[in-house]
């Protein structure tokens, strides 16, 4: 060091605290589950809980990107369900398609509609809220529509089609290994290339962006962009795994989505989002869904502990955090 | 200083400023509603018709009063709906324990005052917590305690004349409209002619400034959440006497509902910018839009893809008729 | 009801949209109705909630029509917004999930509940040889027809003590209707219960859900799956062997007798009483019974099995 | 004859109701520093930005090395050797310190085209040791001071390596020293043959580093002298359009009983153990460096942020403030340091920003007294000659200056005891600064209490009648403003001991 830093150099930065935070609950809530049932730690156990995450993940890199932009996507949900049901019905009608050609299909699809939403917003300025609500009525509308109110059911999907969800690489489920391929080449994206910082520099200041001249509009229009493509992508994982295809598949998850995004320490006011939070965050989530029916919890008991166990984990890491932010205060020589 | 610039105060007054204003371009999509709706349905455009309908979609109205200022604010409460169903839950509830009806009324607008103080609460408590995460939880968790409460009952069996509230008329119009219209002119009133209103509109815009400036911001933040739980619970009310009873599941996806009509009156999400009378009229373009097409049997999915157009394309056409020039901040 | 155009008209309102079961049973309805040389209104709100389906009765009060014929999504919370449509003189009938007495003539009844439930019951029975432990994975916890057949399942079992001293049901789960919350209930159930024996799922996506579960896991032989279902939905685990056999009615036909009911009721000829008799076009004659609720009841008739044999005929129908 | 590398003529920029420059010329000289002066909202910002192509001129020419031209984005100019510091700081707070600048123009390795941050972090450093930092790139830039984000601009000014570079006000939120510093690396780069246009108020700046001095005023150019050619008084009759007599005026030295002390103040991590007391018609003057504490002590005594130990007495009776209602209850003000983030709503008229303090007193019962409010308004607005044309006009078209007396106008909205300023004429040209001094001066003579936060010297010197000295977050002198030297208090400011408790 050429010099003495004027700020001392902590510990630990603010979003790592909030992680080790996050980390330590998910550890203590880990450990009561596996006391009331030691299942819960099983290979097995664990293999279907990020099986049944995977999806999840996926979507929530994306719906990072777009928090960081400052925007939020509510028509998710709705672009998994098209997606979901166009590419079930194409199946159904060319049994013989390659399961690659399905999964560009619903990851092309979602892009039309994630390129929508982006010029909305981007383009022609509108509240992202407000656009992706509206596309969220839509796009659930029309899903109705191309199905006829039909489902596509498990018979006329081939076994092909099926195993992209179902299928395993190194003994390890497809859906993991693709949420797994999804978070490195985000985090390498988020991390290592000029577009992807300049999407967090514009979260953090839209003006500063547009005086220094980054391409503003364009990197919003690219957050949704990504978010429709890995909803589409989502849409089709969805489909194969529960092998059926209805109207109001995933109907409401886009709040699931964000809920695991802010758990993970996604900012909504833009800027802020990293990878290791998100997939706490995910896991989280997963954890309440798994191990609540593994520990015999009534069912009518599962939500409100689900909503306190949300609760207590935002406010203990605001504890943690002011606690350690005092003791750091306690260090600094004044 | 010598040379004191005198500077105006007098307000210039533009037709165009005022014909610009979001709210005519919607008193212009309700016209259009009512045209195209007396066209599909030779049942829609009857006197009785008008005014007895908006008893089908004013229950979950309410909501949008208190959200209106929660969104000016420049926040989000997504935890209305659960609180619509544990206010009617408890009141339900407690009914068939034995407390009066009046009383049990009371407890319901009690529920639901104390959820969104709670909320409140927790927001100015822990200032670090965003507002989507804290009514996230508290809308996971209220509907929760509505299902640990009730499990898979339903509640009911209320005194006759209850069903007046969400079913009766005075003089031919409906008790609901009645109280809707009250209360529009109440919540109208504090949001623009009072100093409570005047703070709201500023935390919107700029919630350090206010807090420098000596307004109690806190203060501010805890009333209009807790307003939007009362009136979560007066929803619940209606929305009771209008099933005549009550489950843990009733009022599901209401915040979006009411979220939708909140922002197609032209309130920004952004916070700081909204009045009172877009959010009304979209109740009705929205109520009738809906119930129009009911009358003729158009299916449901159809309607989601017409209110989804509507929102944008209204969102749209209003950019394009003001000048695009867009405010830049002094660097 | 008062005609303008003199065409009688007949309304069916569905729980929701999108639902292939629902869409069928509309679909004999508007058969039955027109049919009759009559024309047919067939509604469904876009969520399963009774406040959505309130809104859709007022709708048709405001259109006059002759009769509203209605899938519930509530037991009680439809009568006030029914009582108000008798008021105008239309015929209410309730059909496959049940509205309260008060505020119907009578309820189509697909299947009788107790027959549903102890017929569940003796499948299970069959499918684990007798012995072992069983669970029940269900829609949401509020369904009320789901609800009315687990209640007759455990009478089964209480009732026949002795047939099923080493029958065990060990939880009831429910998914919710939902795709992602009824696999992870189902894997909990594998988790939790490892002797696990049967999965009895008395709803569509909850037995397609448990299905497909145990084809993945590759438990099929080991863990087996019955219940009510739609055999498109089912077909894959039908001939895979994760369900052996399961139970459903046609719900074209429930339809097609809710038509008739309701054109018979609209004129005063099915008054609701038990012991009344109507003819169903191609299904025959039927009588009105006394129904477990208090009210009465025409019922459709047992329930069809599906299993490996005849499933390849249906899976195309339903 | 110096070779001219830009030129700008008749120059046009009108905004919806303001022209904002009618008719401007300029002409910049290879390797010379140009000072730009002119009031607040006289068009140097707007200037500026049309110079590096924020915005698009509505008439006129511009003309880079003989060739016409026009950027079209501030990035374009930026290739053509065109960087400049923007008057409010334009800085990605989420992002490190390397970030910020190297934003726009990453450093990417060949093959892969990812971005190189090793070499990114070392030379953002290097850059940082060269303007003498002293802090690491890796930090987070919205952990920065303002004065340090500032320093961030330049380094990321000097990493394009432009041949133009345009500071709008650099000084502004600096103190004495680290503007010595800037005077420092300015002059450096003139020296390697850059040309600098340098906008600030401060006559002090401009004398010691311009070469030729253009000045605007009203959105029109004035004229363009060598330094030499140009004393203060014309200067400032260039600018103003008269002549100011008296910067600081006279002061009647007669302070009264005790109004506010402090005992012992300390919060943990921020200041420890100051004490301190104003008396009636004193105005009190808090000095140091930035980051010495005393926002943070201001902001303590006003309820905003909390403190651990230590008393505080109004008048003789103690009492604690848990926020600025209270505070403003009992007649104490302050003006915020961030005026806009701190200070104004932006988005709202004069009118409403004035008022907003004091919500209360046009209110009868529950609703507002809107023609009460506009009237009140009105008068504050002329009083401190806020210039617009109305005050329905938005906060935010305002220039810097106008805007600061905007929320100056919020403060005298309210009856008085104590006015806290944190740095009242930072960023304000010198006619308002004059009229600010005076306002100051007013109240003070009409009995109330002062606390002056302020860096500039000559303003310490010149207004106070006490100087309290801070240094990393203690009071290291108390000062009588007649008995004391601008070396004595530089001396408490940076060199003191400060004994660590
Ligand atoms: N985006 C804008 N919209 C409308 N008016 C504007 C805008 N930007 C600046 N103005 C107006 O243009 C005029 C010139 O402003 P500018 O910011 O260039 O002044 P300045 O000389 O930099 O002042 P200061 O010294 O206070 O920074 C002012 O009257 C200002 O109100
Ligand atoms: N060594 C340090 N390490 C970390 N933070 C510091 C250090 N020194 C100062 N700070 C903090 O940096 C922040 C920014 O300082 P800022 O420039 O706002 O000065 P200030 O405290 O407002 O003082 P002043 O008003 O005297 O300039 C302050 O909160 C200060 O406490
Ligand atoms: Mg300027
Ligand atoms: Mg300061």
């Amino acid at each position: 060091m050429p010099e003495k830093p004027l700020n001392q150099r902590k510990f630990l930065q603010p979003e790592q605290l909030r992680e080790l935070g996050l980390l330590l609950f998910i550890l203590a809530i880990g450990l009561a589950v596996q006391l009331r049932n030691p299942v819960f730690l099983s290979i097995s156990n664990i293999t279907s809980l990020f099986t049944n995450t995977a999806i999840l993940g996926i979507l929530a890199v994306g719906m990072m990107l777009v928090l960081v932009t400052r925007g939020i996507d509510l028509s998710i949900g709705a672009i998994i369900a098209f997606t979901g049901m166009v590419t079930a019905l194409t199946v159904a009608r060319f049994p013989g398609l390659p399961p690659f050609v399905a999964i560009l299909e619903g990851i092309i699809i979602g892009m039309v509609f994630g390129a929508l939403s982006g010029i909305l917003v981007a383009r022609l300025d509108v509240l992202p809220i407000i656009a992706t609500l509206g596309m969220m009525n839509v796009v659930r509308g029309l899903t109705y529509v191309v199905s006829g109110g039909q489902w596509v059911s498990s018979y006329q999907m081939s076994d092909g089609f099926k195993a992209i969800a179902t299928g395993k690489l190194f003994g390890i489920n497809n859906l993991i290994v693709i949420a797994i391929v999804v978070y490195i080449v985000a985090a390498y994206y988020i991390r290592h290339t000029r577009v992807g910082r300049r999407i967090y520099a514009v979260g953090s200041n839209p003006e500063a962006a547009e005086i220094s001249g980054l391409p503003r509009r364009r990197l919003i229009f690219l957050a949704y962009l990504i978010m429709g493509g890995l909803s589409g992508l989502a849409g089709v994982l969805w489909v194969a795994k529960f092998a059926s295809a209805q109207g109001n598949t995933a109907i409401g998850y886009e709040l699931n989505v964000i809920a695991a995004c802010i758990l993970g320490g996604v900012s909504i006011s833009g800027g802020v989002g990293r990878i290791f939070g998100l997939i706490l965050g995910t896991v989280l989530l997963g954890i309440l869904n798994n191990a609540l029916p593994l520990i015999n919890v009534s069912p009518f008991w599962q939500m409100g502990i689900q909503g306190l166990v949300i609760l207590a984990a935002v406010i203990t890491n605001v504890l943690v955090r002011r606690n350690t932010e005092r003791d750091a205060l306690r260090r600094r020589a004044i | 200083m010598s040379d004191v610039r005198k500077i105006s105060i007098e307000k210039e007054w533009s037709w165009k400023g005022f014909f610009l204003q979001w709210e005519w371009l919607l008193v212009l999509v309700l016209i259009v509603v009512f045209l195209v709706n007396s066209l599909i349905s030779p049942y829609f455009l009857t006197l009785s018709s008008l005014i007895q309908t908006p008893s089908t979609f004013l229950d979950k109205a309410f909501i949008v009063f208190p959200m209106t200022m929660v969104i000016i604010l420049g926040r989000i409460d997504i935890s209305v709906g659960s609180t619509v169903a544990l206010s009617a839950v408890v009141m339900a509830v407690s009914y068939n324990a034995g407390v009066p009806m009046p009383v049990a009324m009371i407890i319901c607008l009690l529920v639901g005052t104390i959820g969104g103080g709670l909320n409140g609460l927790l927001l100015t408590q822990f200032k670090e917590l965003s507002h989507v995460i804290v009514t996230l939880a508290s809308m996971i968790i209220y509907r929760g305690i509505a299902y640990i409460i009730l499990g898979d009952q339903a509640s009911g069996g209320f005194p006759d004349w209850y069903s007046f509230l969400g079913w009766g008329s005075i003089a031919g119009i409906p008790f609901i409209l009645i109280v809707f219209a009250v209360a529009a002119v109440i919540f109208g009133l504090v949001l623009h002619k009072t100093r409570f209103g005047r703070s709201v509109y500023g935390m919107g815009f700029n919630s350090t400034t206010c807090e420098y400036s000596g307004l109690r911001t806190d203060r501010v933040t805890l009333i209009v959440f807790t307003l939007a739980g009362l009136m979560s619970a007066v929803t619940a009310l209606f929305l009771t006497s209008r099933m005549g009873s009550t489950r843990p599941n009733v009022a599901t996806g209401y915040e979006l509902e009411v979220i939708t009509m909140v922002a197609l009156g032209g309130v920004s999400t952004s916070g700081g910018i909204g009045k009172i009378g877009g959010p009304i009229l979209a109740v009705f373009i929205i109520g009738y839009l809906s119930y129009g097409m009911g009358l003729a049997n158009i299916q449901a999915p159809v309607v989601l893809v017409v209110i989804g157009l509507l929102l944008i394309v209204s969102v749209l056409a209003m950019k394009f008729r003001v000048s695009p020039k867009k405010r830049k901040l002094a660097m | 009801g008062t005609k303008d155009d003199g065409v009688e008209r007949h309304a069916f309102i569905f729980k929701n949209t999108g639902n292939p079961y629902g869409d069928k049973q509309m679909q004999g309805f508007a058969d039955g109705i027109e049919e009759m040389g009559f024309e047919a209104i067939t509604r469904a709100p876009d969520q399963p909630t009774a406040e959505a389906q309130i809104q859709i009765i007022e709708q048709l009060i405001a259109q006059k029509v002759d009769s509203i014929s209605i899938t519930g999504n509530d037991f009680d919370a439809l009568q006030p917004a029914l009582r108000k449509a008798m008021d105008a003189g239309i015929a209410i009938l309730s059909a496959d999930s049940a509205v309260n007495p008060e505020s119907r003539i009578t309820h189509i009844n697909q299947a009788d509940s107790e027959m549903i439930g102890r017929t569940l019951i003796q499948a299970a029975y069959d499918m684990a040889e007798g012995a072992g432990e069983i669970a029940v994975l269900s829609a949401t916890s509020q369904a009320s027809n789901q609800n009315l057949w687990i209640e007759w399942m455990k009478k089964e079992l209480d009732e026949n003590s002795g047939k099923y001293a080493n029958l065990k049901l060990v939880r009831i789960a429910y998914g919710d209707d939902l795709r992602d919350k009824s696999v992870s209930e189902t894997e909990g159930l594998l988790q939790s219960f490892p002797n696990l024996e049967v999965i009895i799922a008395p709803t569509t996506v909850g037995i397609a859900a448990a299905g497909r579960v145990i084809t993945d896991r590759g438990l099929i032989g080991q863990i087996d799956v019955t219940g009510l279902g739609l055999p498109s939905e089912m077909a894959e685990y039908i001939e895979n062997g994760s369900c052996p056999y399961m139970f459903l009615w046609n719900p074209i036909d429930v339809g097609y007798l809710t038509a008739y009911a309701a054109v018979a009721a609209s004129r005063g000829e099915l008054t609701g009483a038990a012991g009344e008799f109507f003819s169903a076009g191609r299904l025959g004659e039927f009588s009105v019974v006394k129904a477990s609720d208090g009210g009465t009841e025409v019922l459709l008739g047992a329930p069809f099995k599906f299993e490996p044999s005849n499933i390849g005929e249906w899976k195309s129908v339903y | 004859m110096p070779k001219t590398l830009l030129e700008l003529k008749n120059i046009v920029k009108t905004f919806p109701g303001v022209k904002a420059l009618d008719g401007v010329q300029f002409n910049l000289h290879q390797g010379e520093i140009h000072g730009l002066m002119g009031e607040n909202g006289a068009g140097k910002s707007t200037f500026i930005k049309i110079i590096t192509g924020v915005y698009q001129p509505d008439g006129g020419e511009i003309l880079l090395n003989g060739q016409p031209l026009r950027f079209s984005t501030p990035m374009d100019a930026q290739r053509h050797g065109v960087a400049a510091i923007y008057q409010h700081v334009t800085c990605y707070p989420d992002l490190s310190v390397t970030e910020n600048i190297f934003m726009g123009h990453e450093k990417l390795r060949k093959v892969t085209r990812r971005i190189d941050w090793t070499r990114m972090h070392s030379e953002a450093q290097k850059l940082l040791n060269q303007l003498n930092a002293g802090f690491r790139s890796q930090i987070r830039m919205g952990d920065l001071s303002v004065a340090r984000q500032q320093i961030v601009e330049i380094a990321k000014a000097l990493s394009t390596e432009a041949k133009i570079v345009i500071m709008d006000e650099p000084t502004a939120a600096l103190t004495q020293h680290e503007s010595q510093e800037l005077y420092r690396i300015t002059e450096s780069l003139r020296d390697h043959g850059v040309s600098i246009i340098f906008i600030s108020h401060r006559l002090e700046d401009i004398e010691r580093l311009a070469d030729r001095i253009t000045v605007f005023r009203d959105s029109r150019y004035i004229g363009t002298w060598q330094a030499g050619q140009i004393n203060q008084n014309q200067l400032i009759v260039a600018m103003v359009g008269r002549e100011i007599t008296q910067m600081y005026p006279k002061h009647s030295k007669n302070p009264g009983d005790e109004v506010l002390r402090v005992e012992n103040l300390t919060r943990t991590g921020y200041f420890r153990g100051v004490n301190f007391q104003v008396r009636r018609g004193e105005i009190l003057a808090l000095t140091g460096l930035v980051g010495a504490g005393r926002t943070e002590v201001c902001e303590a005594i006003f309820g905003i942020a909390p403190f651990d130990d230590g008393s505080i007495f109004l008048e003789g009776k103690q009492i604690q403030w848990s926020s600025p209602v209270d505070a403003q209850a009992d007649g104490l003000a302050f003006l915020p340091e961030d005026r806009q983030k701190q200070g104004l709503i932006l988005e709202w008229e004069i009118g409403k920003n004035i008022t907003l303090p004091a919500l209360k007193y046009f209110s009868n019962l529950f609703w507002m007294d809107p023609n009460r409010e506009a009237k009140e308004a009105g008068r504050l607005a002329s009083k401190l000659a806020v210039k617009a044309p109305s005050i329905f006009a938005k906060a935010a078209t305002l220039s810097g200056g106008n805007q600061q007396k905007v929320v100056f106008a919020k403060l005298l909205i309210r009856n008085l005891k104590v006015i806290i300023l944190d740095e009242p004429t930072k960023g304000v040209d010198i006619g308002a600064k004059a009229a600010i001094y005076e306002i100051i001066e007013n109240l003070a003579a009409e009995g109330y209490a002062v606390i002056l936060i302020s860096s500039e010297m000559p303003e310490v010197l010149g207004m106070s009648d006490r100087i309290v000295v801070m240094k990393q977050g203690h009071v290291t002198a108390e000062l009588i403003t007649d008995q004391t030297s601008q070396e004595e208090i530089l001396n408490a400011a940076m060199v003191a001991e400060v004994h660590h408790a």
